[in-house]
């Protein structure tokens, strides 16, 4: 019984994940690049970066890559408290 | 975990302090090639996993013990929040060292340049946060993880 | 079609990552099923990137000239395989834990909480 | 360089300095990290009432991260912003409110709920990092953003949830099954952001609001999106992991928690008001919340009456609850269209719905409390053992009378008004589902008086001879909550009309939204 209701929701998901693929735009051609375009020209004169992606992931979205951060120290922290009472 | 064989721990004794340099290499590079903190870290992980492998626990290797990776990433934490902090004069993330002629001060030549080291502003110092933060990350989870599969496998046959 | 391989690749990939959660028992084979998940979608942000013959957005010795490809899926990319590393090793240490005390990773045998 | 801009980000880099400082300082004196995660909590519940001050007067607030002014939203000349920022709106600052008093109270309980265990720095550093993680969820007008606040709230929980792992069984499967849940509804949340960002190049909650076309794709992402946001905020038929969660966590945790999965509802009220708003057909998709909130409801309690452990009872009970909120807001939602009907009663039963949020969030962990002060002093969560605790642990009983009538919806305690206000507007509506709710709620009062009797009454048991009152911090912790409780029952409509009212309209009107970050467009 519990295979059934499974089976039905993976089929369903399946659809969902096919229809997506098929009408994305096609691979090659982004049809709208304006953020990215203005990284692109912008990014070595406003943060002095030469590698426009690290600008981004430092400068333009430093809050994600502290949020990034944190998420690393929660798991280690997570690892740390969960293994706390190994004595090797 | 038992260790390797000896040609195993001869040729990770002469390897790992080369992988390490290259990490150290591409976080201090970041702003220019390819990589950045989170990739060197990986890296510098990587020769940890080395040891780990090879030498069968990793604090053989004397000065690779499981606090000074947790005072190295809180360390490394606290200088990338401090970081963040000290833009706050403007808004949390200010990159205030770029175009300021101080420290990775100066202006990136615009367009195709060879790349130099003294640009980027607060990037680099980030980039050398994250990628402190990141390889003593790695290295508390290798180590916690072998020593805690040693300890749950040791329940299972006594 | 053709244009749109990478998408039934990633397609492929979260397809597979949802069917070894959904009907696979054993909790190792789950976490090898959330990665699969993980880097379905990441190789999705990442083809949504591309362009058609352009280069990577680095300046430094770059072939001047080209076009470059789109830098913020990139950026996205490397924050979701941290959390992807995080959560993965969060997985396996928790499924160590349960196979300490149960003694066994066949979801069957360990749920007793049930209902 | 005055701070007084800088609030919206203070009140989340707080939390998160302390958070990095705790394992440090635990190295230098021991008995320190409880009361640095305190200090650092209250800052930011003092920060975040200013904020709700501020945003009530003048309006929904900017923070942009790393732009020359914190409100400079659309660099010179462009029309979409590049950014991160933090876009709060009454909604917004609604739920930072309850974030911020469940999380400073759960420290304070903590204090001395965690005497016993071992590794309490981690503990502590692990609480900063979940309310940091609820704070971005909530505060951040980026779906990037929210993303990687889901990944931290996510992480932080497990890793609290199997805090006791290490000798007993339950909590480390409770963990993985947690675990589970949050990889998957993370890992959808993102592939719903990889269409949004295919199609229109932005990742700015405003600038997509005003952009989309809920063409085919959309729909997809809106498919993925409900489903994925409502397992995270536990409704029925995902609702697998709330009890072993809730029960496995320590108590404060399991507080901390529940406000954790509503700050995932916030999130799918903030999909579906602010980015799609008038765009979707409004009254199926009302419909499905409709019937995610019933089912929660119903099952919640029919499953919630037949429990023997006092915590997953009141799990039960919390899935359920949040079926009200579903039912009140769906409610609202499904008749967003036409807008005479919104007037008369979707209003108010979205009013009810989110009134509930707040509710639910006091009386709820205010009851987990008390169960966390049973367990502390008699070792069992389990009714048949426990028996004739009222003798020895007086405020504890009062504590729980409070919070059991205010769950049922008895007069003087909030919970009623929240109720009422969704019992009179879906009545309008569709009469048969506010009688569903009723019974809902009169069968919520026969379990908690079953709880009542066989945990307080009953003659003096041997075994709980030497059990005392709780220590000062857990009831001072659980003094305030229920001062809530009866603050917001008698006057309900102070609170309504300048707290949850301007949160509601925030929700509905989608321009006041996007006319902040957009510029008035």
């Amino acid at each position: 019984m519990k295979k059934i209701i499974f089976g039905i929701a993976f089929i369903i998901f399946f659809s969902f994940l096919i229809v997506s693929a098929i009408n994305m735009r096609t691979f090659g051609e982004p049809t709208i690049s304006q953020m990215d375009d203005y990284f692109i020209k912008n990014a070595q004169s406003e943060t002095g970066a030469n590698n426009v992606v690290t600008s981004i992931v430092f400068d333009y979205r430093g809050f994600d890559t502290l949020g990034e951060a944190t998420v690393l120290f929660t798991a280690v922290v997570g690892l740390v408290a969960l293994f706390r009472g190994v004595k090797k | 975990m038992k260790e390797m064989s000896r040609i195993v721990k001869t040729v990770t004794n002469f390897v790992y302090g080369f992988i390490i340099v290259f990490g150290f290499y591409i976080i201090a590079h970041g702003h220019l090639t390819p990589g950045g903190g989170f990739q060197g870290g990986a890296v510098v992980g990587s020769a940890f996993a080395l040891l780990l492998v090879s030498y069968g626990s990793l604090n053989s290797k004397k000065f690779l013990e499981k606090d000074i990776f947790s005072l190295f990433e809180g360390f490394g934490l606290i200088l990338f929040i401090v970081l963040g902090f000290s833009g706050l004069g403007i808004t949390f993330f200010y990159n205030f060292l770029a175009n300021s002629g101080g420290w990775f001060g100066n202006a990136a030549v615009i367009g195709v340049n060879p790349g130099d080291m003294n640009t980027g502003g607060v990037i680099p110092l980030m980039n050398i946060a994250v990628g402190l933060e990141v390889l003593s990350a790695f290295g508390v989870i290798i180590i916690t993880m072998a020593r805690g599969a040693e300890f749950t496998k040791k329940k299972e046959n006594s | 079609m053709i244009g749109n391989l990478p998408y039934v690749a990633v397609v492929m990939f979260v397809g597979l990552g949802i069917y070894t959660l959904m009907f696979k028992r054993n909790l190792i084979k789950i976490a090898i099923g959330i990665c699969l998940i993980e880097n379905g979608v990441n190789l999705f942000l990442i083809t949504l990137g591309y362009r058609k013959g352009a280069i990577a957005p680095i300046y430094t010795q770059a072939p001047s000239g080209q076009a470059m490809v789109l830098p913020t899926p990139q950026a996205l990319t490397l924050t979701s395989i941290v959390i992807g590393i995080a959560t993965t090793a969060l997985i396996l240490s928790v499924a160590m834990m349960i196979y300490k005390h149960y003694g066994t990773l066949d979801t069957e045998k360990v749920r007793r909480l049930r209902g | 360089m005055n701070l007084a801009n800088h609030i919206p980000i203070l009140i989340i880099a707080i939390p998160l300095l302390a958070a990095f400082l705790v394992p440090l300082i635990t190295r230098i004196n021991k008995k320190s990290s409880g009361i640095l995660t305190t200090l650092a909590l209250s800052v930011s519940l003092l920060l975040t009432i200013l904020l709700a001050v501020k945003i009530l007067t003048v309006g929904p607030q900017v923070y942009v991260f790393g732009a020359t002014s914190p409100s400079l939203v659309l660099p010179s000349g462009l029309k979409f912003p590049i950014r991160i920022m933090l876009e709060i709106d009454a909604m917004s600052i609604f739920m930072g409110l309850i974030t911020a008093i469940v999380s400073f109270l759960g420290a304070v309980y903590s204090l001395s709920f965690t005497e016993k265990y071992d590794g309490v720095d981690k503990y502590y550093s692990l609480l900063l990092l979940l309310t940091v993680g609820m704070f971005g969820m909530e505060l951040t007008g980026d779906i990037f953003n929210f993303f990687v606040f889901l990944e931290i709230a996510s992480i932080a929980s497990v890793a609290l949830i199997s805090f006791r792992g290490i000798d007993f069984g339950e909590p480390a499967e409770a963990g993985f099954k947690y675990m589970i849940v949050s990889s998957i509804s993370a890992l959808m949340v993102l592939f719903a952001i990889g269409i949004f960002y295919g199609q229109y190049d932005l990742l700015n909650f405003a600038a997509l609001a005003s952009v989309i076309k809920y063409s085919q794709l959309d729909k997809i992402a809106l498919g993925l999106l409900i489903p994925v946001l409502a397992m995270k905020a536990g409704t029925v038929p995902m609702h697998m992991w709330t009890p072993d969660a809730y029960s496995e966590a320590p108590a404060p945790i399991t507080m901390i928690l529940v406000a954790a999965s509503q700050a995932s509802l916030y999130a799918l009220f903030r999909v579906v008001f602010s980015l799609y708003n008038i765009s979707l057909n409004a009254l199926t998709v009302g419909w499905i919340i409709i019937i995610f909130g019933l089912l929660s409801m119903f099952i919640g309690v029919t499953m919630a009456i037949i429990q023997k452990d006092i915590k997953r009872l009141m799990a039960y009970h919390a899935i359920s609850q949040t079926g009200y909120m579903l039912l009140g807001v769906g409610v609202g939602l499904a008749v967003l269209a036409n807008p005479e009907a919104l007037k008369n009663y979707g209003i108010t039963a979205m009013e009810g719905g989110i009134f509930h949020i707040m509710n639910h969030a006091m009386y709820k962990g205010l009851l987990f409390l008390t169960a966390g002060a049973l367990f502390f002093r008699t070792g069992t969560r389990d009714l048949n053992k426990m028996g004739g605790l009222a003798h020895y642990m007086k405020y504890t009983t009062i504590f729980f009378i409070i919070g059991a009538a205010a769950i049922a919806g008895l007069p003087p305690f909030n919970g009623f008004a929240s109720k009422l206000l969704i019992y009179e507007s879906v009545y309008k509506f569709n009469p048969l589902l506010s009688i569903i709710a009723m019974v809902v709620s009169i069968l919520t009062l026969a379990s908690f008086v079953k709880v009542f009797h066989s945990a307080f009454l009953g003659p003096k048991l041997p075994q709980f001879k030497e059990v005392k009152e709780t220590p000062r911090s857990m009831i001072f912790a659980m003094a305030v909550l229920s001062c809530i409780i009866i603050l917001f029952g008698l006057f309900p409509d102070l609170i309504v009309k300048n707290l949850v009212h301007p949160a509601v309209m925030s929700l509905i009107e989608q321009l006041q939204y996007t006319g902040t970050v957009m510029g008035g467009m």
